[in-house]
This record gives C-alpha cells, structure tokens and sequence, in this order.
C-alpha cells in the first residue's frame, strides 16, 4: 500500500470507529509501523487542514479520533440540536490548571495557591472525568493524588500535557526580581 | 475611606487581593501594604454589612495582612544566602504566593478559550462492527431479567458526561390526572398497598410526577385511599381502603 | 459562504447526520438553493473521489451519505478483529433495552446511549415486531421516533410498560470507568 492509500483507510478507520483510536490499534490494523504511521497521521491531520475539509483529525496522547470543524459549529447546530455544551465554571478552570500544572498534586496543595477549599471543584473535574486519582500518598491522612485525564486534553484540544500554555517560572522569577526591587 | 466593591465576584481572598491590586496598577513585588490591607479589611466589613458569609479564609488572610503591615514597621530580619547578608521583607511570601496564584489564574483564562473552541466540535458514534461477526440469534430466549441485565450494563458503562440526550422535546406534553389515576387504580387492584416511588419510572418526566401526587391528593379526597409516610420526606405508602373502610 | 466552504460544511453535516439526508434539508441548513446544491453536491462527490479520500458519498434519489469506501472493506474488517467492541455481545437486546425504557425514543439517541450506530439492530427488532415506528420527530430530517410493541409486552408477560423491572437512576451512576481505557 502506498503512503497515498494508508491514508485514505485511515480516514475510513477514524471514521467507522467515531471514538478514538489508538496508535497501536492503528498500527496493528494497517501493518506500518507505529514510527512510520505517527508520521503519516501528522501529515494526513496537515492535508485536511490544508484542504479546508469539512472534517479534522485531532490527536492526544496516542489517541486520534475524527470529527468536525469548529468553525463549522452553527450550520452543524441547525442541524442536530442536541448538543449541549456545559462549560466549566472559573473556579473549576483555575483548579484544572493547578492541577495540570503541578500534577501529581494533593489537594491541601491545590487549596493553598487558590486560598480557598477546592473539594467541590475537583468534585465537578473528577465527574467529568477530566481529573483523576493516582492513588494515595503514603504519610499521615493518606492524601489523594491527582491528575489530569486524556479526556482533559481532548477537551481542551491538547496533543499531550506538554502542550499547555507556558506561564512563567515564577519560582525563580519572583526570587530574581522580588531581590532587585529590594535593593533598590 | 470606603472602597466600593462587587461581593459576589472573588473566588477567594487570592482572587481579592490580586484584583485590588490590579486595580490600583501596583507592582505586584513592592505592594504598599498599608492600602491593601485598609482596602482588604473594607471589603470584609462591606461583606459583613451585606450579611454575606465571611469565610475563614478571607479572615486568615486578613490577618496575614495584618501581620506583615506591623512587621513592615520593625527592623528588618537578615538572612545569609551564599554567604551574603541579605534583608528579608515580611512582603515576600505573599508575593510569591500572589505570583503563583495570577499565573495559574492567567492559564485558566487561555484553557477557557481553548474550551469554547472544542467544545464546537461534532463526533460520531461508533458503526455497528457486528455486521463483521458470524450471524448469531442474539434474540432467542428472551426473558424479562435479561432485559434488565442490558439496561443495568448500560447505565453502569455509560460515562453521562457529554451525553447529548434531550428527551424533553420527546416527552408527552400532559398527563392528565385521569391517566394517573387509573394507572394507581390499576396497581392497586393488584395489591392493596403501593409505593409512591413505585408509581415512577426512569422516564417519569417532573410534569408526570406532580400529575401522580395530585392524582393521590384527589384519591385521598375521594377517601379510596389513605396515606402513610415513615417520616417526613421519605417514600409515601399508599393504602386501599378496604370496603368496610369506605 | 464560497463554493468551498459550502462543501467543506456539506462533509460535516453529512458526518454528524450519519445516516441518509435528503437535499431539502441540506438546502435549508445551507441557505444554498437545491439547484445550485445538486451541482456543488456532484462536484464534491468528484472531488472525494478524483483525491482518493477515504470517504465518499452516495447519492440515491435525493438522498445523500457520507461513509466509507467498498475496496476499504478487508481493513475495516481487521478493526472489528484487532479491537474488542465494547463488548456488543447482543447488540439486539441492548437496543431493545433502551427503548423500552426510554421510549419514545429516536435512533441517534439510541446511538449515543449505545456509543454505537444501531441501524442493523434497529432493523432486526423491527423484523422481529418488537419494536415499532411510532411517527416521526417535526424537526430537520424528521428521525423516526421507535416505540415497542404489543407483540413485546406479550412476549415478556407485561401488562403495559410500567411493569418493566425498576433500574437505578441514570444520573446516579456517574462516576465509572474511565473513557478511553475501554477501548485498550
């Protein structure tokens, strides 16, 4: 099979399984290697972008699935309404990013940058099943750890955990210019 | 002097002090810890004129500010670090926590963003592989328990997360109580008693239960039935009254 | 909207809609005139077909849909051996389930229960007069909406669908295994 056909029953594959399909499962199917395939699926998730096609690839982790376009939401709406969209609340967001951050992360953590109790945030992220335990840290009180799920990176369009915004290193930073003010 | 302030928007004492701070356009790493602190205490007692519950953070933090401000007063503490001396200011562990906190706070702002995007995004569900399998009789001895057997797996399986579904626009758009009346008419024909939960169903819609408890409400008046309750808000036992009752 | 955009959104309604769709209601949601729709329509067929796409679209009267393309047949097959579906052992009496309990009931919310296209299932109940076609649903597209019959009633000794075993609330059961770890 040339590279041309792989890709044309990848799309087939994406598309009768509708949820995501890993690498692996992938790889076992079509009889290419898993290096090779990753290539190959990067270049495919590049054509239909290129192309403008009414559908995209996303991957996370080793995960790919196939779906619509974004931007193509209203039309698709009129359609089929019965999407509903719930949006997480501030405080859930700024839990789930602690969290994605600093993961494995225990909650008396979480609580101490937000200055507040996060049990019921991190309710709501476990129940959407964008946040996970790990398991339980082994000193007193046994605390839960937590982590985010591949649910969370697809929710948010992420490749993997690597892909998150940048924010600054604020440990040194504040360090570096909290002295220099001082001496100023 | 008064600082007026919207109650409801903070989070937190962290949410509280990084938009005072804001506000005021500070260095966030040379606050002036008096104003923050005067500002910090009129929104506690503006939240306590409001009757709104001032919880323990905001006034751990209160005090925190408290602290640092009369620290701010005294000589300040040395520390050697590489060997140099050098002045410790009260402000710093705050500052960093403030800097961690606006961070994070910022990264929820972009994953907001990012949220609304994908959440725009249509999938499909799975085609049926079974076409692929050797042609079975799936349907051959069916008995009520493994119909149940198959509706249990299902909700267990079921993440109910996104899920999509909008019976309403599906649902009768009456019950009427005649309806409701028969069908409790019905069970108890079968057996004297019936519970109140028993009478619903998954797919008992709000409209249908408050049809079934003004249907019991008409069948109590009528006196064909009585009502018992353990305690309050728990399951409503209805009874038939026998014929002798009547 | 140019002509390629009209195509672009044309694959992603077909997708989501999955089943056939009949160029009215595609000429509604694109505010494109039929005329003009059946020859973008024509041209995007072509399109698909002259690229090799993995997916292609048929046409028959004035019904189109999206899927897969016949020669991908043998690969598709590998996906139902290499993966363990979600183990759909008796597809037939799960869908037959979810309609008893949750009629009435249209098929994409039977597919979205089920995370799985239930035509052939559907179709199978149906021949078996289990289940039946109640009417249609007065929105875009006008889905079936599926009931069950006397002949179910009977069969399971019921005097009418209240009798049907109680089961827990659906809502209830939330928490529970975790996405994607069911299709490893």
């Amino acid at each position: 099979m040339d590279k041309r056909e792989v890709k044309s029953v990848i799309e087939g594959l994406l598309f009768v399984w509708g949820d995501p399909l890993n690498i692996m499962d992938l790889s076992n199917v079509l009889e290419v290697d898993v290096k090779e395939l990753s290539s190959i699926m990067k270049e495919l998730m590049d054509d239909l972008d290129f192309n403008r096609r009414g559908l995209r690839i996303i991957k996370f982790n080793d995960y790919y699935q196939i779906g619509t376009r974004p931007d193509h939401y209203e039309w698709i709406k009129k359609l089929n309404n019965k999407k509903n969209t719930r949006n997480l609340s501030n405080a859930s967001l700024e839990t789930l990013s602690i969290i994605a951050y600093k993961q494995p992360i225990i909650k008396s953590e979480i609580d101490a940058i937000r200055g507040v109790r996060s049990d019921k945030a991190i309710e709501t992220l476990i129940e959407r099943e964008l946040v996970q335990e790990l398991g339980r840290l082994e000193r007193t009180g046994r605390p839960i750890i937590y982590g985010t799920t591949e649910v969370f990176l697809k929710h948010f369009g992420l490749e993997s955990i690597d892909e998150l915004p940048e924010i600054e290193d604020f440990h040194k930073e504040s360090e570096n210019e909290y002295n220099y003010n001082n001496d100023d | 002097m008064s600082y007026k302030v919207e109650v409801e928007v903070f989070k937190g004492p962290m949410d509280l002090l990084l938009s005072l701070i804001k506000k005021q356009e500070i260095d966030i790493y040379d606050i002036p810890i008096n104003i923050i602190t005067d500002q910090f205490l009129d929104y506690i007692n503006e939240m306590e004129e409001l009757n709104l519950e001032i919880t323990s953070e905001f006034l751990v933090m209160a005090a925190t500010l408290i602290e640092i401000k009369s620290k701010m007063l005294l000589p300040k503490e040395k520390a050697l670090e590489d060997g140099v001396e050098i002045e410790i200011d009260p402000r710093d562990e705050l500052v960093q926590r403030l800097v961690e906190y606006e961070a994070y706070r910022e990264v929820a702002e972009k994953l907001k963003e990012s949220e609304i995007i994908e959440s725009k995004v249509f999938y499909k569900p799975r085609e049926d592989l079974s076409i692929f399998d050797d042609p079975v009789e799936e349907l051959g001895n069916l008995d009520l328990d493994k119909l149940l057997i198959a509706i249990n797996t299902i909700i267990s399986r079921k993440d109910n997360d996104e899920d999509l579904i909008d019976f309403e626009e599906l649902h009768r758009e009456e019950y009427t109580l005649n309806e409701c009346i028969n069908s409790i008419n019905i069970r108890l024909s079968k057996s004297s008693k019936v519970l109140f939960s028993e009478l619903l169903s998954i797919r008992t819609s709000k409209e249908e239960v408050i049809a079934f408890f003004l249907s019991i409400l008409e069948l109590v008046r009528l006196k064909s039935i009585y009502i018992e309750q353990d305690e309050s808000f728990s399951d409503i036992n209805i009874i038939r009254r026998t014929e002798e009752e009547l």
